[in-house]
Formats: structure tokens, C-alpha cells, sequence
């Protein structure tokens, strides 16, 4: 069964993508699994500096998902070229790296520096643990827009950008992205979300509010997919609660050409293996000759 | 580390809602280190809970492997309701472990609720290596005390301290042990247990190397998601669940 | 223990109120517990005429939560008044009528019909289930502010404005509504979302989307209320995935006055004692003397 | 109806994925009406699956009350793996009922599938009111019958269909009957099945009176949340929950 997907030229062998900041650089769960598994990995969210992320309790689990304020914790841009980057080549799989930037000017900087040494970059608009950038301005299709053009314009590889579900119309966001350039798009990041602990009064999460990912936000990423697949036609980046190759292949039905996971991995790090032999069993069992054949394939 | 599936052997209450699980795995065992924890699913349907649940190995006995943990939630709710012969998904060894060696005079472990467990290991591997060894013991009252048979056939002394005084020294297993620190001129302390005991014991600014056992919400467990992070020195970070969990009570903020 | 709560000089004997949608007219339930539990109860949504609702399917599960589409099936206002209502009032409970217009002005007449006739009317600004008026009004603060100004001009009882969460700042509408003399605020109203039947690639609702309730929203409906909390001084009814009394509690720390229960209704039709018990119990244990010293009393 | 706390009594597998469980409640089963049916939350703490989930009643025996399933999917999964003892909780009785009357001339019941269960409990009520009763029975192959020797010892006819004609006629249970229906002069129809059965029948336009026991999705199961809603002549709504199950065919659109 061909499970290849190709995304501006870059080909996938599955599309089974290891979510941003669910996976670090690989280098941990290199040690239980082949992460070669994978058709691609995304990795850890990248500034430009060293950033210690937000403070303790950064996680708090809820009625199916959690919810994760790390504020993007990461070595920087430097120690991720010199010391992850070369350990991450060593294997079969294709390198998405995650940027964030406080500024345009970073997120260009950030392309110019990764834009030659990666398969792909994923511009991440939509991170809701930090006060400027990422959500801030993810959530304005001319900030969208803008910074993707900007991206764009220096990139020597294909662009993913990442959206944000915190929005009243997700498509235009999409539509921004594609009309400035964006090679595809990625959806979603996590909702904004919030719990209490009701015997100290306190947040769950330092931060008060974090973003919740896992099951619960399923049903509203395929909707988003959806709408999406609908208003653009620049590949799709599904993901959100994808558990089992069941939830892979609604993505893929409602209009996904790759998929990535994130949560899960935390709770079964074999589900890369699950779900692409799940979805293969179901593409021969429903007489399809490759997974390009299922994406968008709706009966409305 | 590795993906395990084992079958419980027992999992039995040891006190009020205290409870003792045990399984066979010959791998855990042999890679076994006195710190080390394992990441359980305990559920692979569940969607709430739905991570898995980190708990010290307590300690090890031929093939067998024992955990021991605190009904407070979901998870171990559920844990305390698999017998015998059912499977659990066991994600380990985890973490880095305490330093044990041969030292050169008399080791202090300090120990608190379920901080109590991994302290059985430790206790065990330091008397193995020929120590001297003192645990101090920190319970709510007598009625919660568990394992203190345990530690008496192990260590040199075991020390209790009771919130109520129902046994042993009244009041907290920290003044209990300052009062024996300066006696007893230990020459290392180890110690697990809730953020304000250690608070307090870091406060002490002993005179010796002090290590601590830390918890932390984790949610990978290996390092990769980032969720377990705390502060040392400057802008360092360390992650528990891969840095640790154990760290010189000195060179980590404890919150 | 005091678990009396007041919006705008309407009392009610306890902050449990049932949500539209899930309770009918309270004649159902009513064969099966007392329904004057309740310090309220909010009708299903009523619209000036009889409307027959959407297709089938209608209503599918997802993981910790259900999605429906049941459209505003209602026998009309006229109906309403004249066989349920009469009913309705033989119980010691306030009755809320959640009116649903497809234009300004039927908002307005049925504000005319009925502000003489129940204790207070929700304006629901957030059905996500009809093409027209619903949702489709209520993302736009503009919209919201002229809805509740025109009500508010001819309502002869209090005005609770109901909020969609499917927005980029709910703020916007919480304060839009404050602006337009709206007496309270309710939220949220279920979350845009969609699944898939992977055999026959049909979505599970005939109309696509649907509306998502249960435990899987009530992260992004506390973080909702705390966040308008923070913004409006009128009260705040909160609602969304609440299961049992410790859910509750959260709502009431994030800042709600009072709370809706929905989905549980169908799982647990005794939920509403269980949960009034439950935060007596806890008021209690905590020391507070009465429910609304716990309102918006939050640990940052 | 009530809300009742009953346990289960036996749930065992009487065909491949097919299950009958039984429990005792002299409420429901003083109350019972063949057609009625229950809504089951089969685990209080679950959130997914997250709704009762509405099984007919099959037939009562004393206080014995017997619900026939399937195995289709997570609900159905969790209950088959409930055993004798356990705790359920059944909302109920529910829904109308068929009509039993003593009849003037033969009835004949119809049922495909797991709809074949309430028939149980309707043919044992049309023999006890005198009738002649055939029944026909639609099943996929001789593997996946169930229950038809106790339809045997109630009915005068009992017709099998298989899809592949392992058992009785081969062909649907549709046809099998329409090749009756001429011969024996039925009254009377019932019938109980997957909707292209029912839709077959309604389409046979029979010159007599014929009444479905319907399914729709549901989420409270007393006609307070409209979400089982199908429509009858002109605008008119019914709710399958509330104003069915059982409906005249020829009163509602089968989709
Ligand atoms: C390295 C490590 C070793 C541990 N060893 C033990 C042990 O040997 N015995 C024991 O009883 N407990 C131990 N704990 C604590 C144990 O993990 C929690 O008590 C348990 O996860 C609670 O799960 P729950 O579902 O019952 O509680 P819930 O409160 O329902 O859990 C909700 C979430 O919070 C997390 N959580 C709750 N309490 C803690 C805590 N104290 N520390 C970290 N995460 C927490 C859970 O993992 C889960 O993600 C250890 C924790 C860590 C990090
Ligand atoms: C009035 C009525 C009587 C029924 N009687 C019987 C019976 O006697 N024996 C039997 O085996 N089945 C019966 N069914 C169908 C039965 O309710 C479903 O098979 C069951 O709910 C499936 O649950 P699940 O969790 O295993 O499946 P899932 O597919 O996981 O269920 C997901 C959701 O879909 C609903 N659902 C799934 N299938 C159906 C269906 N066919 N009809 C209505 N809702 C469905 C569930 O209730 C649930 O909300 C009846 C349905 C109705 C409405
Ligand atoms: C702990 C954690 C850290 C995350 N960090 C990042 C990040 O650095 N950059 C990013 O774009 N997304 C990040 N995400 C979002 C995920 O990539 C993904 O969009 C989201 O979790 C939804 O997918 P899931 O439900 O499969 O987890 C993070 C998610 C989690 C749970
Ligand atoms: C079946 C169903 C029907 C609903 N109908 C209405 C409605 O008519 N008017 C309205 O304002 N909200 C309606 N709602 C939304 C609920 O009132 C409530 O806002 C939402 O379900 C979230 O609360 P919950 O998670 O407790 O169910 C409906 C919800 C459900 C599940
Ligand atoms: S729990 Fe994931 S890094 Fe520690
Ligand atoms: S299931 Fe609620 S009205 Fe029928």
C-alpha cells in the first residue's frame, strides 16, 4: 500500500508527522522506538535565543486532554543547529523544524539561518504560551499574512504554517497563509483552555491558562480541516486528538493530506507504528490504492 | 528504558489507602537503580485519566519489582482496583538514581508520606555497599505508617516522627532529624518526600552533600515534552523526569 | 448554608439552572425528579414560529462529549405560552424562555411576547445550528450590542445575553452585551465541531457541523469565564461540560454567578441534587458562609 | 419510568457478538409493554462513552427482565464485560408500545437483526391475547441465529431468512414474507428491524395495518432533547423516544 504524500515537493514516505513539542529533537524517544517510523518529524518549538520557558506547574491533566504551558522552552537556534540537528539526520525520516519569533525580523532570521539545513520549516503562529508573538499574532490574518510573505521571501525550503484555533474563522487565516505564499498549513495548535484545583483556589496551571491538547479537541480540528480544505488548496497539516488510526483517518476524510501527532505519543510512543498500519489495513479494506485517494474524500 | 507489559502479582493496601503492587520483569529488576521511577499506563483504552502515572520503583527483589503509591486521584483509584493477573503497561527504568557508594562514615535518609517508597531501595542498595545508615520516617500519625518493619530489618535506626505523636518523635521528620544531624555527624543525607520537607531541609544549609528525590506533573516522562522542567542555578533548567528525579537539594529551586 | 444567588433582583433559591436545549420545557424530567430543584430553568430554544429542526442525524458522541444539531425544533412562541408555560409555572422554580430570532426584530416581539410572562429571557446569540441569526449574529460584538440594545428596549424583565465561545475574544461580547444593558451574561453555548463515520465517510451530523457539550469543552468554557470575569461587572451564568459539583466549583471561582448543567441531564438526571449537595458540602468544609463569597474568589 | 439501580443476573454471549443479559426489577417488569425499552448507563465514572445507551426490552419472566444486544461498538463492548452482580443503571420503562389486541385473523411479526429482541416479548403478549402468530426472521447465516427455538415454542410459524441461505429461505426476510403475506391473509403486520428492512416493508404497501419499532440515535430517552426527531406527514415532528418507538409505517419517513 502507498502511503507516500508529497507536501511542495517534499516527499513523505507515510504521513505520519511526530507533533511539535511532543517529541523534543528525537533524541529521547529514539531509545524506545525507531523513530525512522515516522514520515517526518516536527520538532520542538525554536527561538532565536535560549528561552527557560514558564514557571512550574506547566501541566495539569483534564477530562480528556491536558493542558501544557511550557512557553516554549528550547536551547535556541544555535545549540539546535550544532547539537540536535546533526543527531536528527542521522535517521530515515524527513526534519520539520518549528520556529518562533517575537518579531517578523526573527522569524526571518530563524528561516535564513534553518531554511538550507532542514526538509521543512513550520512557522508556528499559534503558540498560546507565550505574550507576544506566536498567538498574538496568529490570530490576525494580515499579521498572518505578512509574516508569511516575509518568510517566504528568504526561504530556501517549503513553508508550513501553523494555525491557531482560537479564532472565529480559521479559513482566514488559511487564506492568508496561501495568498502570501505558504507552501501548506498546519492545524491546530492547542485551544486555550483553563482548570482550577478547587481545594487551593489556584490555576492549574502557573500561567492560568495553557493549551489543551488530546482528545477532547478532536471533533473541533476536523471541523477546522474541513473548513479549511474547503478555502485552500495548498496541503493540509491535520492534527488534534488523533489517538488510534480511526482519528488518522477522519483527518484525512475531511480533507488532510499529512497528519501529525502529539499528545498520544506521550501516552503510547508506539502509535506512529498503530496508525500507519491501521490506516494501510483500512485502505485495503476499502479498495483504495493509495492514501492521496482518501484525502477530502467526503460524502456530504 | 523499555515498553513493558507485565501482570501484577499482588497489589495489596499496606495502610489507609496505601498500597503495595508488585509484578515480575526480569529486565526492570536487573537494570534497576535506587531512584528510578516508571511511567505506568494503567489504562490503554482510557481516556481519562489519560496520561500515564510516574511512581518510584520502591524496590527490588530477585525478578520481582515493587511500587507502592497513594490512592489521590483517578489513576490510582483505578490502579488499586487491578488484581492479580491483569496487565499494566510499564514505561522504565526512568530517571537517574541516588549516588551510592561506600562512604566514609554514617548515611541520613529522610522520608516522608510516599516519599517513603523509593527510600527502601536506597536504604537496601547503602547497606549493601556497607553503610551505616539512619532513616528517618515522617508519618500522619500511626495509623498511616507503613513499611517501617521493613526499614527496621534494613537499616542501623529507624526514626519515626508522627504529626500527632501517636508514634515516635511529635511533629515533623526534618526537626527530628536536625536534632540527630549535629550528634550524628552524618557524612551524607538522601531524602523524598513533599515540597515542604524538603523546603525545610534545604533550609538547613547542612554542612554535607544532600539529595533529593523531586515530583513533578510529567508528561512524556523521558525528556522530551518539557513539562517537568525546574530552575537550578542561573538560567538552567533541568527536567525531572530525565535530569532527575533526584538532584543536590542545593543546586535546584524548590518551590 | 446560603446557596441563594441574585441576578439582576431576580432570586434564585440555588445557582443550579437547567440549560437550554437539554431539559425541554421541564414536563419530561418532571416524571422522573422534583424539578423544583432547580433555581431555575431554562427553556428550549423558542422561536416566533414552529420550527421542525434539522435532518437526521441529529446528535453523534465523540470522545467525553456529544455533538448535536437538533436546530431549534420548537413548537413556536404561541404554543410556548399556551401549553407549556402554564405548567411550567406550577413549580417552585424561576422560568428562563431562551429566545432564538432570525432578525432583530423577532428578537423583539418575542421579548414583547414573553418579558411579562417568565422571571427572566436569554437571548441566545450563539446557536451554532441555524443558518440565520444564532451564531451567525452573536460572533460579531456589533451585532450583539444592537440585538441587546433593541431587546433590552421593550423587555419588562431581566436580560441574560447567551455567548458563543466560537470566537477569537469572547470579551468582545461579553462587553458589547454589558455596554447594551444586557443584566447578565451567559456561556458558553457548545463549540463549533464535526466527526466522521470512517466506513461510510459520512459526517455524523447530516448537517456537517454541529455543536459540541460535555466534559470536553469545560477546559475552554471556565478559561471563558474567567476571562470575562475579568472584563464585565454584570453577572456571569457559566456553563459547559459541568458533570458534577467539582466542576461546578470551578465555574464559581473563575466568576460565575450561577451555572447551567446540560449534557449531564441525560446521563444523570439526579446530577442537579448531587451537585447542590455536593457544593454545600464543600462551602462548608471551606469555611465560606455563603455560595457568593466563592464567586470569582480565585488563588493567582 | 425510574431511575433503577439493578444487577446484572447473567450476561452471557448466545450467539457470536449477541449477548442476553437479565436482571430482576418487579417494577419493570409489572410496567413492561412489549416495544417499551430502557436506557442504560453502563458505567456511572465513564466519560466515553458518555450517554445511556437505549436497549428495547425483550421479554420479561416474573421479575426477570431480559435485554438482547449486540456488540457494536464501545458501549455494547463495556456491558458485554460486565458480569453477574455488577451494578447497572436503567432508566425506564421507556417509549410506547405495540399494539396487542386480540386480532381477527393472523398477525404476522417481522423482525432483521438485533430488532428480532422486542419481538420476543410482542409474540409472547399476541399468544397470550389468542392471536395466530407467525414470525419471520431475518438473519445474515445459520452463525449468527439466536433465539429461535424460543420463538418456536411461542410462535405457530417460525420463518428463517439468511442472506446466504444457510438456514431457511435464502434472500431476505422481506421477500420471505411478501411470498407469504398473499397466502395467509395477515391482519395484521409488526416488524423490527435494520431501516432498508423497514423501508422495504413500508414499500410493499401493504393493504393492512403495519407498525415499526424505530431507532434514532438518542441522548436523553424521554423526549426532552428533540435529537431523535423524525418526521411524520406534512411538518409534523415525532420523537422516536417519547412518541415511539413503534410507529404505523405509513405515518413516518424512513430514511
Ligand atoms: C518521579 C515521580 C515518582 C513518584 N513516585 C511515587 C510513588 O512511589 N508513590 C506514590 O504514591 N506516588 C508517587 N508519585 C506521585 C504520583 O505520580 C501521583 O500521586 C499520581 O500520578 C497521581 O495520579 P492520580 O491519577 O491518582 O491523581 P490525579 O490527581 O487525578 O492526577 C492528575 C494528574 O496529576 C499528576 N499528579 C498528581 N499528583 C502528582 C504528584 N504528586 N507528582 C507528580 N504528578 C502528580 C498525575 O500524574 C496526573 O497527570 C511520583 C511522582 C513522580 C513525578
Ligand atoms: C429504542 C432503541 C432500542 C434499541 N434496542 C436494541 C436492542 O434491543 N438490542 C441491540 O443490540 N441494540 C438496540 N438498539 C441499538 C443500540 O442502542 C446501539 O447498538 C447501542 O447504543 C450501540 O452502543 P455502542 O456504544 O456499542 O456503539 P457506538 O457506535 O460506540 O455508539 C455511539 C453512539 O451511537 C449510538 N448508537 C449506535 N448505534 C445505534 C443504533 N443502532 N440506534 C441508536 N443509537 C445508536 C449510541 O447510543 C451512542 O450514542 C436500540 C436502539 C434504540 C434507539
Ligand atoms: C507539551 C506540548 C508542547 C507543545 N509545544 C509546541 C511547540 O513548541 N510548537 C508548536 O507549534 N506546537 C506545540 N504543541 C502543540 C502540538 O504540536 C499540537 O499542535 C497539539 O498538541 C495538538 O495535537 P495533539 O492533540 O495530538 O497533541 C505542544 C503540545 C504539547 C502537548
Ligand atoms: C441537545 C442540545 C440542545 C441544545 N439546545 C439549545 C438551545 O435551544 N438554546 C441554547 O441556547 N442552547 C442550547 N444548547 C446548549 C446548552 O444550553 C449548553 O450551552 C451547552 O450544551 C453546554 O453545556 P453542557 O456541556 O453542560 O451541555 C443545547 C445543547 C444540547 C446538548
Ligand atoms: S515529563 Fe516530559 S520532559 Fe519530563
Ligand atoms: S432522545 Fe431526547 S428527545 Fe428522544
Amino acid at each position: 500500500m502507498n502511503l507516500e504524500v508529497e507536501i511542495a515537493g517534499v516527499r513523505l514516505k507515510n504521513p505520519v508527522i511526530a507533533a511539535s513539542g511532543t517529541f523534543g529533537f528525537g533524541r529521547e524517544y529514539s531509545k524506545l522506538i525507531d523513530i525512522s517510523e515516522f514520515g517526518a518529524i516536527c520538532t520542538k518549538g525554536i527561538t532565536l535565543k535560549k528561552r527557560i520557558g514558564n514557571p512550574q506547574p506547566r501541566l495539569c491533566e483534564v477530562y480528556a486532554g491536558i493542558i501544557n504551558s511550557v512557553g516554549l522552552e528550547n536551547p535556541g537556534v544555535e545549540a539546535f543547529v550544532n547539537e540536535e540537528l546533526p543527531f536528527l539526520k542521522g535517521f530515515n525520516t524527513k526534519i520539520i523544524a518549528n520556529i518562533n519569533g517575537f518579531t517578523k525580523e526573527e522569524f526571518v532570521e530563524l528561516t535564513k539561518i534553518l531554511g538550507s539545513l532542514v526538509d521543512m520549516i513550520e512557522v508556528n503562529l499559534s503558540c498560546p504560551n507565550v505574550k507576544e508573538g506566536g498567538m498574538a499574532f496568529g490570530k490576525d490574518p494580515e499579521k498572518v499574512y505578512e509574516i508569511t510573505k516575509s518568510v517566504k521571501d528568504v526561504a530556501s525550503c517549503p513553508i508550513i504554517v501553523k494555525l491557531t484555533p482560537n479564532v472565529t474563522d480559521i479559513t482566514q487565516l488559511a487564506i492568508a497563509a496561501e495568498k502570501a505564499g505558504a507552501d501548506a498549513i498546519s492545524l491546530i495548535n492547542t485551544v486555550s483552555a483553563m482548570a482550577i484545583d478547587i481545594e487551593t483556589r489556584k490555576p492549574l496551571i502557573k500561567m492560568v491558562t495553557g493549551g489543551l491538547s488530546g482528545p477532547a479537541i478532536k471533533p473541533i480540528a476536523v471541523r477546522m480541516v474541513y473548513e479549511c480544505f474547503k478555502k485552500v488548496r495548498i496541503p493540509i497539516v491535520g492534527m488534534g486528538g488523533i489517538m488510534n488510526y480511526k482519528d488518522a483517518i477522519e483527518f484525512f476524510i475531511a480533507g488532510a493530506t499529512a497528519i501529525q501527532i502529539g499528545t498520544v505519543n506521550f501516552i503510547n510512543p508506539k502509535a506512529v507504528c498503530e496508525i500507519k498500519e491501521g490506516i494501510e489495513a483500512y485502505l485495503e479494506r476499502k479498495g483504495f490504492n493509495s492514501i492521496k485517494e482518501l484525502v477530502g474524500n467526503i460524502n456530504i | 528504558m523499555k515498553l513493558l507489559e507485565v501482570k501484577i502479582e499482588e497489589n495489596v493496601m499496606i495502610a489507609n489507602n496505601i498500597f503495595l503492587l508488585s509484578f515480575e520483569s526480569e529486565y526492570l529488576a536487573e537494570n534497576f537503580k535506587p531512584g528510578n521511577f516508571v511511567n505506568i499506563l494503567i489504562d490503554k483504552e482510557s481516556i481519562y485519566p489519560l496520561l500515564r502515572r510516574p511512581f518510584s520503583i520502591s524496590f527490588v527483589e530477585g525478578k520481582r519489582v515493587y511500587i507502592g503509591y497513594k490512592v489521590v486521584g483517578k489513576g490510582t483509584k483505578l490502579l488499586s482496583q487491578k488484581s492479580k493477573g491483569e496487565a499494566i503497561d510499564v514505561l522504565g527504568p526512568l530517571g537517574n538514581s541516588f549516588l551510592t557508594d561506600t562512604f566514609d562514615g554514617k548515611v541520613a535518609v529522610i522520608g516522608g508520606g510516599v516519599g517513603i517508597f523509593p527510600l527502601v531501595g536506597l536504604c537496601k542498595e547503602l547497606k549493601n555497599r556497607g553503610n551505616k545508615v539512619d532513616v528517618f520516617l515522617g508519618f500522619r500519625s500511626i495509623k498511616s505508617m507503613f513499611l517501617v518493619e521493613r526499614f527496621n530489618s534494613i537499616c542501623n535506626n529507624t526514626l519515626i516522627a508522627t504529626d500527632d505523636g501517636s508514634s515516635g518523635y511529635k511533629g515533623s521528620v526534618v526537626e527530628l532529624f536536625k536534632a540527630n544531624f549535629s550528634k550524628e555527624k552524618y557524612k551524607i543525607v538522601f531524602c523524598c518526600g513533599p515540597k515542604p520537607m524538603l523546603k525545610a531541609i534545604k533550609n538547613l544549609n547542612l554542612p554535607v552533600k544532600c539529595y533529593a528525590s523531586l515530583e513533578e506533573k510529567m508528561a512524556c516522562g523521558i525528556g522530551a515534552c518539557l513539562c517537568c522542567s525546574i530552575k537550578g542555578k542561573g538560567d538552567k533548567m533541568y527536567h525531572v523526569c530525565s535530569d532527575g528525579p533526584v538532584f543536590d537539594i542545593m543546586e535546584v529551586e524548590i518551590e
